[in-house]
C-alpha cells in the first residue's frame, strides 16, 4: 500500500516539476538566489506594531518553520507573503518583500501573487461543494474551463496529496462530510491544483488528531521536492522533525533565524533557549 | 499560458471593478428609499405650517381637531387627540405584554429544554407573520363584544380593546429579541456564576438580565414601533371617536387610524389633507427617533462593554 | 340590445363590443346601485371588468379628478367638495334619487317613532343626550356618524340639520354606510343616517320620521321628505368608451326599473323642483 | 419562581394556538363551495392577486436587496457612510406601512398618472419587504465561517469571484429562508395596497390577453388582496355572507402564513443539519 | 516592591487562614486524608463516555495538574469535582466522589460545594460590572450585604491575588476594560472572594501572553500554602513548572498519575512517555 502510494506521488510529482519548469522559464523567473528575500519589514494593525524590522532569506525547495509564542507575529508575517493582509481592516505595511527577485508590493499583482504562493490554514476551510468542486476551484479562477483539463488537474492535485485513494469514488459528494484529517490534506490538493511554487502552511495540524498529523507531515516533506514550504506551528517537537530553517519570533521580531539544527541544539540567542527549553510559553 | 493567467487577472479585476460599482449603487439606492419617503412626506406634510400658516404648537398640543377640507384653510388642526390616542395604546399594549414577553423569554432560554425550545420558539415567531387585519378581525368579531360582555362599556370599541390587539401583536417582536439578547449572553459568565455558587434565579436576575438589558430595550423600542404603525387592525377595534382617551373603555382615535380613514376622502391640496400628511410625517419622524435611540443604546452599551 | 347577448352571433358581438377597464369610487351610498348594474352589464359585456369601491362622496370626486378612478360617484355635486377649476373639468351624470333616514337602534326605534327637526338637531349636535328627553327609554344617546368626507354626511347636515355640524367628538365615525348600519344595530341607544338602499332588506335597525314624514320615497317624489340629494357620477369630459356605454347603459330606461327595485328614486319621476 | 415563568410562557404558547386554531376552525366552518371559487362571488381571484402580488414584490425587493446586503457585509466599510446606510435602512424596516402606503401613492398613482393597480402595490410591498431581505442577506453572509472567504481569497479569487463562487452559493438557503418571511409578510399586508393595489377586483380567467385589464396575468389592473379584502368586508353590510367571507379569508391567510413559517423553519432546519452533519 | 507585596499577601494569607479554621471547625470538616477521592467515576454525555473508571486521590495544599491531548476529558473530570455538570444537559456520572470525607454527590449540597471548590476557566470570564461588583458577587450570594464587609473581603482577595496595587483606584470601574491577564487574576480574587479552600483551574493562561502568564504561576505557587489546586494545561512546561503531581488522561482514561518529577523523569507508561516527549499531541 505504502510502495504503491510513494509511486503514485512520484509520478504526480515528476509531472508536477514538468509544468514547474514551463511555468518558471515563461515567467523569467529571474535566477533570483531566494524564493523570498524580506527587508526591513514594519507591519501595523492601526497603531500597535505586529512586525518589527524583519530581515529573512527563504530558500527555495526547503522547509522554513516559524515558532514563538502566542501573539508574536507568526501568522501576520506568514499572511504578508502573499498580502493576505491586503484584506485586514487598517493593516499598514512598510519594507520590502522580493518573491522571485520580483517586490510584491509594486510589481505583482496581489492575484497572480497569490497564484504562484498558495496557503493552508489552521483550520481546514473546505468550500461548502463537491470534493471535485473543491479542487477545481483554483484552476477554474484561473481561466481554465475545459472538463478533460481540470479533471487531470483534480486527479494529479489529490494524489500529490496522498489523498487520491481515499476519495477516488466521492468526488462528488460534499467536501464537508470528510474527516478533519482528510479536509486538510483536501486543502493541501486544492492549494495545489492553483499550481503554485510556494505553500504557506499556519500551523496545519494543531486542529488534527496524531494519526493525521503524522500524514500531512509526510506530505510536507514529500512536497518540499518540488515546494518552498513555510509552515508555522506551535510544536516545537514539529518543527525539529520537519523543517530545515527555523526562525524564533518574539513580540513582533525575529529573534533567531538559523537552520533547525542548530537552533536546537545550540541556540545562540538566551531568549530563544528559554524559550525551546519550555521556560515560558 | 501566461497570456492565459495575465487574461484571468485582468478580466478578475475588470469584473471586481464593474461588481463593486453595481452593488454599492443597490446599497446606497436601498438607503435612499427611506430618504426619498421623508422628502415626499416633508413636501406635502409642511403644507400645514407653510401654506395654512398653522403653528407647529396648535399641531402638537391642540385639541381642536376641525381642519377645512377646502384648499384655502382656515379649520383648526390640533392633532394632540391622536397623537395621546397613539400614545396611550401603545403604553397600554407595552404595560400588558411585557411581563408575558420577559417570562417567555426567560422560559425559553433558560429554563425549557432544547426540545421544548425548539417547539416554542418558531410558535412564537409564527405570532409575528400573522396579518394584522386578521387580528383586527378576530379583535372585532370576538374580542370587542366580549370585552362589552364584561366591561361596563357603551361599545365594546374602545381604548382597550386596541391596546390588547396590539399587545398581541408586539408580543413576539420583544419576546424574540428578548431571548436573543438573553441567549447570547455569555455562557461563560453563566457557567462562572454557577460555579460561584449563584442559583439559577440568582443568575438570571444578577448577570443575564443585566447583560441583556440592551437587547431587550431593542426589543422594546422595535415592539413601540410596531404598534405605533399599525393602522388597519387598531382602526377595527378602536371606535375611531375624535376625542382624547380619557377611559380605557371609550373609543379613541390614533394618527394611523384617522390617517386611514380619512385621507382617501380629503380633498387632494386642502387643509384637510395636508394635516392627515402631517400626521404621517409625525409617524415617520418617530420611527427615525425609535432608530437613532436604539443606535445610541447599543452605543452606549458598546462602550461599556467593550475593551 | 338584447342581440348582443345572442350566442349565435357572438364572435360578431365580440367585434363591436367595448372593451377595457372601468375602475370608480366614491359614494357608499350609490354602490349598491353601482354594483347591481356593473353586475348585469358584464353579463352582456364580457370583455369589460368593473372595479367599485365605496370611501365616501369626496374620495371619488377626488380620485376621478386626480384620474386614479375612472368614475367617481358623489352624493353632493362636484363643486362642494373640488375647486371651481378641477370641477369643471368633469362630466356629471345625475344617476338618481337618494333619499337620506335617520335610523336608531331597535330598542329605541319602538318608542320614538318621530322626531321634529329641532330634536334631531340638538341630538346630532350633543345637547340631547339622553332619549328620555324625547320620549323615549332612559338611555344614553349614541351618535353613529360618518366623517366629513361622505355624501349622505353632507346631505344630512344640509337638510335634516338646518346646516349645523354635529358633535364629532361624541360620536362613533364610521367609514361607510355598511358599517354604521352594522354598528346602529349593535349598540343599544344609537342612532344615525343611511341612505335608503341600505335599508331595503334590513330589518335590523329601525328608522325614524321627521317632522312625522316617514323616509319613503313616495314622500320624497311628493316632496314632504326633504333629505335627499341627486346621485351623481362623475367622469372626465372624454370618457374611455367602456365607461361611457356603461354610464348609458345605467342610464337607459331599461335598467330604470331596476333602481326603484333597489330603494332609490328615478329622477323623472321627482314632482318638486328643488335642486338638491 | 419557576413556575411563574413557565405559566407566563404556557400561557403566551396557548393563546397563539388557540388563537391559530380559532381562525382556522371558525373560517373552515363557514366555508362554501362558491366562496372558494374563482370569479366574482368567490375569493379566489383575491387569492391569485395575493400570490401574484408578493411573487412581484418579491422579485423587486430581491433584485435590489440581495446586492444591498452583500454590500453592507462585504463591500461596506466601517465608515460613516455605512453607519448612515444601515440606519436607514433600519428606519425603513420600522416605518409604518400606511406611511409606505401613502408614499406608493404619491409616488406610483399620482405621479405616473395611472390608477390603483397590483404593480403599484407591489412595489410599495417591495419596499416594507426590502429590508428584511437585505438584513437576511447580510447576516447571512456575515454568518458564514471565515474560512471560506480566506480559502477562497488565499488561492487568488478576487472578492466579486469570492462572493459569487463561495460565499453567495453557501448561503443561498438562508437567503431562501428569509425571501420565504418575506413573502409571509407580504400575505398580510393590507395598510399599504388600500391606497395603491385598489380594493376590488375583476378579471376573466378566460382572457390571457396580457395587454387587456381583464387578463388575470396583467399586473397594471387594480387588484385587491385577501388581507384587503379582509378589511373592506368589515364594512360590506350589504353582502349577506360578509362575516363568513372575511373569517374565511381569515383562514386562508393564516393557513398560507403558517405553511410558509413552516417551510422556512424546515429550510433552516435542513440547513443546520446538512450543516453541523458536516464535521 | 516585590517585598510589600509578599508582606500584604503575608497578612492577606493569615487573615484568610484564620477565616478558613472558623470554616473549617464550622462545617467540621473531618480529617479526611484527601481533599478529593474519586473512586470509579464514569461519565457519560449522552451515549459517548467521556471518562471512564477514573480512581484518583487529590491531596491538600498540593498543586495537581491534569494533562493530556485535546479532547482526552481534562475539563470533564474538573467539572465533576464541584459538579458544574449538572447543568450540563444529558450528562451522567457513576462512581463516587468524596470532598473532604463527604460524597459529593449524597452528602453535599452542589451550592454549599461550589462555595467551598471555587473554579477558574481557560478565558477569562469577569462580568459586564465594576471590579468591585465582580470580586463582591460571591459574598453577595452567600448573603453578604454589609459595605464594609464587602469592602474588606473585596481587597482581601485582590491582594491575594497580586492585584490590589494595579486595580485600587479603579475599583468602580467595568472590568471588561481590563487586559487579559488582569481580566484572569481578577477571576482568580473572584473565585477567592468566595472562600473555597479548593481553586480548579482550566487551563487559565492558554489565552495569556508570556508575561501575564508568568504572573498567574507564581500567584498559583503562592495560594497553594493555603488552598488545595487542580490545574488543567496544556502546556508540559507548565505542569512542570508549577505541579507537584500530574495526571496523564488519554481518550477519558487515567493513563498515569504520578509525582511530577518522577512521571517527567521516568514515566512508567509508554504512551505517557510518547506523550511528553512530544511524539504526538
Ligand atoms: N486583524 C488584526 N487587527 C489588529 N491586531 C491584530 C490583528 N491580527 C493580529 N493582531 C495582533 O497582532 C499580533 C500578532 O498576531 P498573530 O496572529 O500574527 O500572532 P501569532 O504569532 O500567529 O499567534 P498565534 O500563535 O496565537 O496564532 C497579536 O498581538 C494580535 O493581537
Ligand atoms: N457538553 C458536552 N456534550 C457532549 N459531549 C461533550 C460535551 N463536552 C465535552 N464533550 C466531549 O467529551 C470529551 C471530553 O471533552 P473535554 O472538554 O473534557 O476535553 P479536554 O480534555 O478538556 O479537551 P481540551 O484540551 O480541548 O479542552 C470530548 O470528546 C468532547 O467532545
Ligand atoms: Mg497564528
Ligand atoms: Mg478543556
Ligand atoms: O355616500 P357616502 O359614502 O359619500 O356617504
Amino acid at each position: 500500500m505504502t510502495e504503491m502510494t510513494t509511486t503514485l506521488i512520484g509520478s504526480g510529482a515528476a509531472k508536477a516539476t514538468e509544468q514547474e519548469a514551463v511555468r518558471v522559464s515563461q515567467e523569467a523567473a529571474g535566477d533570483a538566489e531566494y524564493t523570498f528575500s524580506v527587508e526591513g519589514l514594519d507591519l501595523f494593525y492601526d497603531q500597535t506594531q505586529a512586525l518589527k524590522n524583519i530581515n529573512m532569506n527563504i530558500e527555495k525547495n526547503h522547509i522554513t518553520a516559524l515558532i514563538g509564542p502566542s501573539g508574536c507575529g507568526k501568522s501576520t508575517f506568514l499572511k504578508t507573503l502573499n498580502r493576505m493582509n491586503d484584506w485586514v481592516e487598517g493593516c499598514r505595511v512598510t519594507g520590502k518583500i522580493q518573491f522571485e527577485g520580483k517586490d510584491i508590493f509594486k510589481e505583482v499583482d496581489p492575484l497572480a501573487l497569490r497564484y504562484r504562493v498558495g496557503m493552508v490554514f489552521q483550520q481546514p476551510t473546505p468550500f461548502p461543494k463537491s470534493i471535485f468542486e473543491n479542487v477545481a476551484y483554483g484552476p477554474r479562477i484561473q481561466g481554465i474551463s475545459n472538463k478533460k483539463e481540470l479533471a487531470e488537474i483534480v486527479e494529479q492535485s489529490l494524489r500529490q496529496a496522498v489523498i487520491w485513494d481515499e476519495l477516488k469514488d466521492r468526488l462528488n459528494e460534499s467536501a464537508l462530510g470528510l474527516s478533519g484529517g482528510q479536509q486538510q490534506r483536501l486543502c493541501i490538493a486544492r492549494t495545489l491544483a492553483a499550481r503554485p511554487s510556494v505553500i504557506l502552511m499556519d500551523e496545519p495540524t494543531s486542529a488534527l488528531d496524531p494519526i493525521s498529523t503524522q500524514k500531512i507531515e509526510d506530505l510536507a516533506l514529500e512536497l518540499k521536492k518540488d515546494y518552498t514550504i513555510v509552515i508555522v506551528t506551535h510544536s516545537m517537537q514539529q518543527a525539529r522533525r520537519i523543517s530545515d530553517k527555523t526562525a524564533f519570533f518574539l513580540l513582533g521580531e525575529l529573534i533567531e533565524f538559523n537552520d533547525t539544527v542548530d537552533m536546537f541544539t545550540q541556540p545562540s540567542n538566551a531568549q530563544t533557549e528559554a524559550y525551546i527549553t519550555g521556560r515560558f510559553g | 499560458m501566461i497570456n492565459a493567467l495575465a487574461l484571468a487577472v485582468r478580466r478578475a479585476h475588470r469584473n471586481e471593478k464593474t461588481a463593486r460599482i453595481l452593488i454599492t449603487l443597490c446599497g446606497i439606492g436601498t438607503a435612499l428609499v427611506p430618504f426619498l419617503i421623508g422628502a415626499f412626506l416633508l413636501l406635502k406634510g409642511t403644507d400645514t405650517f407653510f401654506v395654512f400658516h398653522h403653528s407647529l404648537g396648535e399641531f402638537l398640543f391642540s385639541g381642536v381637531w376641525n381642519p377645512s377640507d377646502t384648499a384655502e384653510g382656515g379649520g383648526h388642526v390640533g392633532a394632540a387627540m391622536f397623537l395621546s390616542g397613539s400614545l396611550v395604546t401603545c403604553a397600554l399594549a407595552l404595560v400588558l405584554s411585557l411581563p408575558l414577553c420577559i417570562s417567555t423569554a426567560i422560559f425559553m432560554t433558560e429554563i425549557a429544554t432544547p426540545r421544548t425550545r425548539r417547539l416554542i420558539q418558531p410558535a412564537v415567531e409564527l405570532f409575528t407573520g400573522i396579518p394584522s387585519v386578521v387580528y383586527g378581525w378576530i379583535g372585532l368579531t370576538v374580542l370587542v363584544p366580549f370585552l362589552r360582555l364584561i366591561f361596563p362599556m357603551p361599545f365594546g370599541f374602545s381604548v382597550l380593546a386596541a391596546g390588547c390587539v396590539l399587545a398581541v401583536m408586539i408580543f413576539p417582536t420583544i419576546t424574540t429579541m428578548a431571548a436573543d439578547a438573553m441567549a447570547a449572553v455569555p455562557k461563560t459568565w453563566r457557567e462562572a456564576s454557577y460555579g460561584l455558587g449563584a442559583t439559577r434565579w440568582e443568575t438570571i436576575a444578577h448577570i443575564v438580565l443585566p447583560a441583556a438589558k440592551g437587547g431587550i430595550f431593542t426589543g422594546i423600542i422595535l415592539g413601540l414601533a410596531r404598534a405605533l404603525g399599525e393602522a388597519l387592525a387598531v382602526a377595527m377595534v378602536i371606535g375611531q371617536m375624535k376625542v382624547f382617551p380619557t377611559s380605557l373603555f371609550l373609543p379613541a382615535s390614533t394618527l394611523t387610524t384617522a390617517i386611514a380613514s380619512d385621507m382617501g376622502g380629503a380633498m387632494e391640496g386642502g387643509e384637510y389633507s395636508a394635516a392627515l400628511w402631517t400626521m404621517a410625517l409625525t409617524l415617520f419622524l418617530l420611527s427615525f427617533l425609535f432608530i437613532f435611540l436604539i443606535h445610541r443604546l447599543n452605543r452606549a452599551s458598546d462602550l461599556k462593554g467593550g475593551k | 340590445g338584447c342581440g348582443s347577448s345572442n350566442d349565435a352571433n357572438k364572435s360578431d358581438a365580440k367585434t363591436q363590443a367595448v372593451s377595457g377597464s372601468i375602475t370608480g369610487s366614491g359614494s357608499s351610498a350609490l354602490l349598491p346601485l353601482v354594483k347591481d348594474a356593473a353586475e348585469k352589464y358584464k353579463a352582456e359585456h364580457k370583455d369589460v371588468s368593473i372595479s367599485l369601491n365605496a370611501g365616501g362622496s369626496g374620495t371619488g370626486l377626488k380620485q376621478v379628478s386626480d384620474g386614479s378612478v375612472d368614475m367617481g360617484n358623489s352624493d353632493v355635486p362636484a363643486d362642494t367638495k373640488l375647486s371651481k377649476d378641477q370641477a369643471d373639468k368633469l362630466e356629471d351624470h345625475k344617476v338618481c334619487v337618494m333619499t337620506v333616514a335617520t335610523i336608531a337602534n331597535k330598542d329605541v326605534a319602538g318608542q320614538v317613532k318621530s322626531l321634529t327637526r329641532q330634536q334631531l338637531t340638538d341630538i346630532f349636535t350633543g345637547k340631547i343626550t339622553n332619549w328620555k328627553e324625547v320620549g323615549g327609554p332612559d338611555e344614553k344617546v349614541v351618535l353613529v356618524t360618518r366623517p366629513k368626507t361622505s355624501g349622505t354626511r353632507a346631505l344630512f347636515k344640509q337638510y335634516a340639520l338646518n346646516g349645523a355640524e354635529e358633535a364629532s367628538n361624541q360620536s362613533l365615525e364610521t367609514d361607510n354606510s355598511g358599517i354604521l348600519v352594522q354598528s346602529v344595530a349593535q349598540n343599544p341607544g344609537a342612532i344615525g343616517y343611511v341612505a335608503l338602499p341600505y335599508l331595503i332588506n334590513d330589518s335590523t335597525v329601525g328608522s325614524i320620521a321627521i317632522d312625522g314624514v316617514a323616509p319613503t320615497l313616495e314622500n320624497t317624489y311628493n316632496g314632504t321628505y326633504s333629505v335627499w340629494g341627486y346621485e351623481h357620477i362623475y367622469t372626465s369630459k372624454d370618457p374611455k368608451p367602456a365607461v361611457k356605454s356603461f354610464i348609458d347603459y345605467i342610464l337607459s330606461d331599461k335598467y330604470g326599473q331596476r333602481i326603484e327595485e333597489l330603494g332609490y328614486g328615478v329622477s323623472s319621476k321627482m314632482q318638486t323642483k328643488e335642486v338638491h | 419562581m419557576t413556575a411563574l415563568f413557565v405559566g407566563g410562557a404556557g400561557f403566551a404558547v396557548v393563546l397563539l394556538v388557540a388563537f391559530v386554531g380559532f381562525v382556522i376552525i371558525q373560517g373552515v366552518e363557514g366555508m362554501t363551495p362558491e366562496m372558494l371559487s374563482f370569479g366574482p362571488h368567490g375569493l379566489g381571484d383575491m387569492f391569485f392577486n395575493t400570490v401574484y402580488l408578493v411573487v412581484l414584490a418579491l422579485v423587486g425587493s430581491m433584485i435590489t436587496g440581495i446586492p444591498a446586503g452583500i454590500f453592507l457585509a462585504e463591500y461596506a466599510g466601517n465608515g460613516k457612510v455605512t453607519h448612515w446606510v444601515r440606519m436607514a435602512i433600519e428606519t425603513l424596516a420600522s416605518l409604518p406601512s400606511i406611511v409606505v402606503g401613502l408614499f406608493g401613492y404619491l409616488a406610483f398613482i399620482v405621479m405616473t398618472g395611472s390608477q390603483w393597480n397590483l404593480f403599484a402595490g407591489a412595489l410599495a410591498v417591495s419596499i416594507l419587504t426590502l429590508p428584511l431581505v437585505t438584513s437576511v442577506t447580510e447576516d447571512a453572509l456575515r454568518n458564514l465561517p471565515d474560512s471560506y472567504r480566506q480559502g477562497s481569497l488565499g488561492l487568488g479569487a478576487s472578492h466579486w469571484q469570492t462572493i459569487w463562487n463561495i460565499l453567495l452559493p453557501a448561503c443561498f438557503p438562508r437567503i431562501m429562508t428569509g425571501l420565504i418571511m418575506a413573502a409571509g409578510r407580504g400575505f398580510g399586508e393590507a395598510a399599504a395596497l388600500m391606497f395603491t393595489a385598489g380594493m376590488s377586483t375583476d378579471i376573466d380567467w378566460t382572457n390571457w390577453d396580457i395587454t387587456s385589464s381583464s387578463c388575470p396575468l396583467n399586473p397594471f389592473r387594480p387588484g385587491e388582496t385577501l388581507a384587503l379584502h379582509i378589511w373592506a368586508l368589515r364594512t360590506e353590510a350589504l353582502h349577506p355572507d360578509a362575516v363568513q367571507m372575511a373569517s374565511a379569508s381569515s383562514a386562508i391567510l393564516m393557513i398560507m402564513v403558517v405553511s410558509f413559517s413552516l417551510a422556512a423553519r424546515w429550510l433552516s432546519w435542513r440547513i443546520d443539519k446538512k450543516m453541523g452533519g458536516s464535521k
